[in-house]
């Protein structure tokens, strides 16, 4: 990694101008990959930022790195593909609270599950940002800014630490758009993680949620060390207010696929594989 | 006297081995250098109730489902009669079984050649632990001329990890199953002098992926697309390659997607449903200019339809499915040996074209295994164009034959976003008129400016009345010709390999001299012909012979349809 | 002077209020009795950048985006810039301006009519307050001659929940605007005599679904559907229906198809994306027989697209999208208005036929706001043949008209399960050939034998060059009819509601006398010609103006490539 | 429920004949839902059975009530639109594990979350069994049973009572085919609890896993009271074997959709649409 001597966070900016509102959450994060980048000496040919759809999922293009911006709920997959075909790539999936606990919750869950060696950036602003604010799963059940829900939602909010926990992911973590040193810091180590680890961001959606500037005053760090039972993670994840940011949860187990017998010459396997047709 | 044909059903229930006693044969078939296909036929149950293993021996390799058989091996009537009218015999047919008197009143009817053996106790009295499957294998190989050493080593391997006491068993009955054999000569095809392979189209598919350089699967399973990826798991792991079981259809495509942009050539397959569920991201892939293949087996439809049987009817959603103008690739191939072919020649144009394409196969193709001849040595294409760019790389350039040069992760300094968001040369999101009208058509530039050269089809004599299909229906098709060339009716028939994009050059140029098309395909709504009606510039007469699943086209239906048609005129 | 239309454009940065003005305006208008057309562009930031009113003041209802507009007034030059050159002037344009000497070069050289104000001083004398879009709403509403009574009433409605000091600041601003305003009579269209109603095609669509029956809405958002989900959740409620926010279209399909085997008849609104997710499980309905109502609001494609732009590319995956031989609805709504009748029809067709509609409008359509007259009255048509059913019910029964009687759950005595498999009359499971065969049939004859009586499309003309469109190209396909008769070219028009089934009788008698037929879409890939050539038995010749979008369709631009067309004969 | 006075078990049979192998244990839940229905006096003309595919979501057809065998993955959501639209039937999901926890996992995840008052029966065997037995979600790491993934699947099983429980399922059970009568009780509860009742029955596939037979030996019944807190309940559901049986969580919440205001006349509300847009 030598290019990390020269570079700096905003070495790594693509250069394209965000979409983003002024003060919407998502800035922040983008900073904050930078940050982490410019700290790992990230390698940009090396690397790989894939997204799903939103607001929060058009950050690749922001990055000066490679970037894949996909379908809406399935850049897990996407990345998941692409990390089991080319281990040698660091590869970070990011989006909403829409795309990955909407209509990518599948992918979610079963990604906690198979334990890919990558990292997944949730910038959750409790709200559909791109398509004008409905609610999303972790919208307060009594949240009643959308037409489509005029009495809010109704519904028990999703809870993404908790579903990965149970879900099976080896390394929780939670930041906070206001503070984007923190974000950095455990992206950082996300990266470093061996498994998936799933970084869970609070980033607010000024245009259609402004209440969430409040959230600056709900924020409190998790002071203690990584929780590594998961029962006392999952009484955590259920119980508590969902505002806690800091590294919350760390156990590592196996990553899939496990490391591959050293592959035989192609035209080989395709003889051998004729030979039993021939047989 | 030889014949073209040899048409035998083997029916039992489903735990009665039938299965084993076809692929034995077909097997031992083909150690004589013989060609032929075994069809399976299973009744609604997950497991047990009745099977059927329906063989044609054969001389060619146009292999069509039979509509009658020249022998019939009934273990017993029962389960013989579920199969209703599926199994048809003929007045000249060989009948073994066991009760004659329980024949069903259909097949009496027929006065075929009874032969009455008492297989029970024959399997018996040759081994405490003999079973009826194979001393069916020893009476069917004496009747076709097989040594008897052939079919015990065939037997004897596929008994392998059995204990031994079972293979003895096996032997003896395949030895009193010879000495029982009625002392018959039916007429047998003659055997080719070289040794095919054996091998289902499912296989053959498989195989061909490979050989177009495909090193990354994800698949979710369904019937009957399931076993392309078991014959895939094994020799992608030797490879260095890799294959997941996605969660759903919609993940196994992202993640072909997902390899496919970090420079590993990428497949799937699955049927109709999952193809249905594939279609937003695969609009992804021609929007993105991801290359990645999908093979479709086709079962019957509508919605779950008829899962384990075969049907044409995924035409339109293949050529059609996505939203938004996607130009992508959509081949079929023609034969169960094609398979080979037609999935490497799909993946290598998706290479290099970088997207998507659609191979059509069916569940007869798939599920039948058969005898091939050697498949043909694939010349490699070499994938698109990596290496040719410049200092400011545009990764969406505009070029004359709509491809651009594509970098992957590790290149350096060729770095890009791909988007499924219109965009501009570079990648960047737009919504300008002048970037959207570029980059579709430079897009649908890369289809239009493909020569496919002599792989776009086949053709076959020179008749005035064009008989157009497409994939498996081709050898139906092509063995009709034979006897409507006899009935006079003065005929040619065109077999699409590629559909999409569709090859009108040499399509006309195949149609030179023709007076009339009649399309023919297994499907309900004559997809193949209002496609071909849309985009063809022919000023003659169209008509359609269009028949669903599930019972496999055949040429005898072919032949009658297509005179029908003609008298109607 | 009177003329047919009047267009002007107010832009501004996003937060200046531009929309208000266009909304404000044009609801005046319609208390006038005008016709009109408001569009609203803005740039790719989610909030904030540009913005522009593009409204359109009209004598008719044939909404068609202007090309050229004959007023602008400008907040400032630097966010006008931004539109490029999507918002033109005609050199007697009249320019409202802070400040002439920044006017781009691209006006400049067109030497309008330019009008200086000093907005910003004006709106701060007029209050302290005081905002400019309210002054502008003031000069343009003195401008277009309406009274400043409406023009203070429905900005003061319009601030109902604003404190009153800002209300104060609107009407000092009107007032001050009115009293700035240049002393300029352009000629404007005359008014109708009944007022309209002031619409947006999204409500249209809304209200026609409920129109229609609708009970039940499950949906997942998506531009440019997600307002025809937000007009119709408060109705739905008060009438004792629900709409769900579902967790992703497929939940949101099934769902509906939940309700609807549940006898509440159901809808979903969605684009191009979600369609293709959904197409699965619109073969479900197909299968089934559930009935469903489908809205696309099309946007640019492929793949995510142009999201927030209108385009006409979604027909062939409308047509085409589902795996099988899968019949089913396909309409399109020829007009903002129309789009009330197209949706109800569309419901009431769906639960007649048992079956899946879709309904093609699109983002011009669904997210332009128009004053149109009172939409026709439908008459309601009774769903299915509920209560039909004899003693042994058969819920697939095979009929003339494929429709079988409908129970649901509740109803005494008439249990069946609804099955995607292929099934027999009862709804068991079944791969028989026969059963397949007449279910297919079954399926395919309810629309073959749907007579859609006058409304499958409209007419205008009977020149011998037939021009044929779908759907939101009607308008500008039809406003193109009179300069195109003018320049002695004798044509017709066509434009089809019903596109599937192909309403093939009427069609042919509508081209009865034509030689030539021009297909002018909005797509790329000129998908309605070749889905037209598939189908018709046509002599003449087929010709094709197929322009993608994101620009809309103009009249002036069809005037020309239909001229074209012609001439390169 | 006067029908319930003359109505056995078998009077809920359809009359067509499973496709199941002998000695499935779809057969058991079978009998159990006949049982309970018998039990309950369960009006067949208002009760829907509504399944996705597999050899489990054939079950619909072979009870005598109204059904919908949908499409795979998706019954979940068919069951739903259907209660939220005709409150007063009685709604009953089932399906397989690939269906309910594989393709259908989203469907699963908010189905807990919504609460609609239904109840869904997964009918886990581990396998995919009718497509001749590759692995499911719930299939342990290293069943190498099937050619698709010859190493096993290698992943962390999912773990259906700890997803739905962090989703937030309100009642949660799990039974065995072993042991029908059980499930019948439990079945019998589930319908009468107001919300969304998860069942979770461990069904054996015979054919693909015939290992499954040992089973018998491992189930053991839950035998305290069902846990209430969330906390407590998650430290069983992620620690335990996934062997007890018995109603294990129960904690009623808010349904959804929330009792409905009477309806208005559809023709007034249009009326007053109408007049918005004549403003
Ligand atoms: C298949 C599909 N369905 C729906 C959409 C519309 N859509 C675009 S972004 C989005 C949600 C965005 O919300 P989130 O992921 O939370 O991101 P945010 O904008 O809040 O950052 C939706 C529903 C789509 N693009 N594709
Ligand atoms: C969209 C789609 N993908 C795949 C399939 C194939 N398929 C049918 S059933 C099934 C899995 C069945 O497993 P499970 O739900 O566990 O039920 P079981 O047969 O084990 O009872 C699959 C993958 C399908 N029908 N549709
Ligand atoms: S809408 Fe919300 S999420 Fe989207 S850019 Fe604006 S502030 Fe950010
Ligand atoms: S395959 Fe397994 S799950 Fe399917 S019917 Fe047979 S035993 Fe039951
Ligand atoms: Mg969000
Ligand atoms: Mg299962």
């Amino acid at each position: 990694m030598n290019e990390s001597l020269a570079m700096k966070p905003r070495d790594y900016k693509s250069g394209i101008k965000p979409i983003w509102c002024p003060g919407c959450g998502h800035f922040s994060v983008l900073n904050a990959i930078t940050k982490a980048a410019a700290a790992c000496g990230l390698a940009k040919d090396d690397t790989v930022l894939v997204s799903g759809i939103g607001c929060s999922s058009r950050l690749p293009a922001y990055v000066d790195s490679y970037g894949f911006h996909g379908v809406h709920g399935r850049g897990l997959a996407v990345a998941q593909g692409l990390k089991v075909a080319r281990p040698d790539l660091t590869v970070i999936a990011l989006g909403g609270d829409g795309d990955g606990f909407s209509i990518g919750g599948n992918h979610f869950m079963h990604a906690c599950r198979r334990n890919v060696n990558i990292t997944y950036i949730a910038m959750d602003n409790e709200v559909y940002g791109m398509t004008k604010g409905q609610a999303s799963p972790t919208s307060p059940e009594d949240w009643e800014g959308s037409k489509l829900t005029p009495h809010g939602p109704g519904v028990r909010p999703f809870k993404p630490a908790a579903m990965a926990l149970a879900s099976g992911a080896p390394w929780i973590a939670r930041g906070y758009s206001g503070n984007p040193n923190q974000i950095a810091r455990l992206l950082a180590e996300a990266m470093a993680f061996p498994g998936f680890s799933f970084l869970h961001v609070l980033s607010q959606c000024i245009t259609f949620c402004p209440q969430q500037t409040d959230w600056k005053a709900i924020v409190s760090d998790f002071e203690e060390e990584p929780l590594s039972r998961a029962d006392e993670a999952a009484a955590l994840f259920l119980s508590e207010d969902g505002f806690k940011t800091g590294l919350l949860y760390r156990e590592p187990r196996a990553i899939w696929p496990p490391e591959a017998a050293p592959a035989e010459d192609a035209k080989l396997v395709l003889r051998d594989l004729a030979s039993v047709f021939q047989r | 006297m030889l014949q073209d044909e040899f048409s035998l059903a083997i029916t039992g229930s489903g735990g009665a081995g039938v299965m084993s006693v076809g692929e034995l044969l077909l097997q031992a078939w083909a150690e004589e250098g013989g060609r032929g296909l075994l069809r399976k036929a299973f009744g609604p149950q997950i497991r047990g109730g009745e099977a059927a293993a329906l063989l044609k021996l054969t001389s060619h390799q146009r292999y069509t489902a039979s509509s009658t058989h020249n022998l019939l091996l009934a273990f017993d009537w029962e389960n013989f009669s579920r199969f209703g009218d599926e199994i048809r015999l003929q007045p000249d047919s060989i009948v073994l079984c066991e009760n004659p008197a329980d024949m069903p009143d259909s097949l009496q009817v027929l006065q075929p050649q009874i032969i009455s053996l008492p297989f029970k106790e024959l399997a018996k009295n040759a081994h405490p632990e003999g079973r009826l499957n194979m001393l069916a294998l020893g009476v069917l190989g004496a009747l076709l001329g097989i040594p008897v050493a052939t079919l015990k080593s065939l037997a004897t391997h596929k008994l392998a990890d059995k204990v031994e006491d079972y293979r003895d068993a096996a032997e003896a009955c395949i030895d009193a199953g010879v000495c029982a054999a009625p002392d018959l000569a039916p007429a047998l095809p003659a055997a080719k002098a070289e040794k095919g392979w054996y091998i289902s189209g499912n296989q053959a598919a498989a195989y061909g992926a490979l050989v177009g350089g495909v090193r990354f699967v994800a698949a979710y399973p369904i019937t009957p697309a399931s076993d392309v990826l078991e014959y895939l798991a094994a020799p992608l792991e030797r490879m260095g390659g890799a294959l997941v079981q996605a969660e759903d259809e919609l993940a196994a495509i992202n993640m072909a997607l997902g390899a496919a942009y970090g420079g590993v050539p990428a497949f799937t397959a699955t049927s109709g449903p999952g193809l249905a569920l594939m279609s937003e991201s695969i609009g992804l892939a021609v929007a993105s200019e991801t290359p990645v293949t999908i093979l479709d087996v086709m079962r019957g439809g509508p919605s779950t339809g008829i899962p384990t049987k075969s049907e044409q009817s995924d035409l339109n959603i293949a050529l059609y499915g996505l939203h938004g103008d996607a130009p992508h690739l959509v081949l079929a191939p023609l034969s169960i040996s094609d398979c080979v072919f037609t999935c490497a020649w799909a993946v290598q144009l998706a290479q290099r074209l970088q997207t998507a394409a659609i191979v059509l196969s069916d569940q007869f193709l798939g599920q039948s295994t058969a005898i091939i001849d050697p498949p043909r040595e694939l010349p490699v294409i070499e994938s698109s164009s990596r290496g040719s760019r410049g200092d400011h790389y545009l990764r969406y350039a505009i070029t004359d034959d709509g491809v651009s040069a594509q970098s992957i992760p590790g290149d350096h300094d060729q770095r890009f976003t791909a988007d499924g968001l219109e965009h501009n040369e570079r990648g960047t999101p737009s919504a300008g008129a002048l970037d959207h009208q570029q980059q579709l058509d430079k897009r649908a530039r890369k289809l239009t400016a493909l020569d496919p050269g002599d792989d776009w089809g086949e053709t076959h004599g020179r008749g005035s009345v064009a008989l157009i299909c497409f994939g498996s229906a081709a050898a139906a098709v092509t063995t009709a010709y034979d006897p409507l060339t006899a009935a006079g009716i003065d005929c040619r028939v065109i077999a699409l390999r590629l559909l999409a994009p569709l090859p009108l050059e040499q399509l006309m140029e195949a149609l030179d001299g023709c007076t009339r098309i009649i399309v023919i395909e297994q499907n309900h709504g004559a997809q193949l012909l209002h496609y071909l009606r849309g985009y063809l510039e022919f000023s003659g007469s169209f008509h359609s012979v269009a028949t669903p699943g599930p019972v496999p086209l055949s040429p005898a239906t072919i032949v009658t349809a297509v005179s029908e048609v003609l008298d109607d005129e």
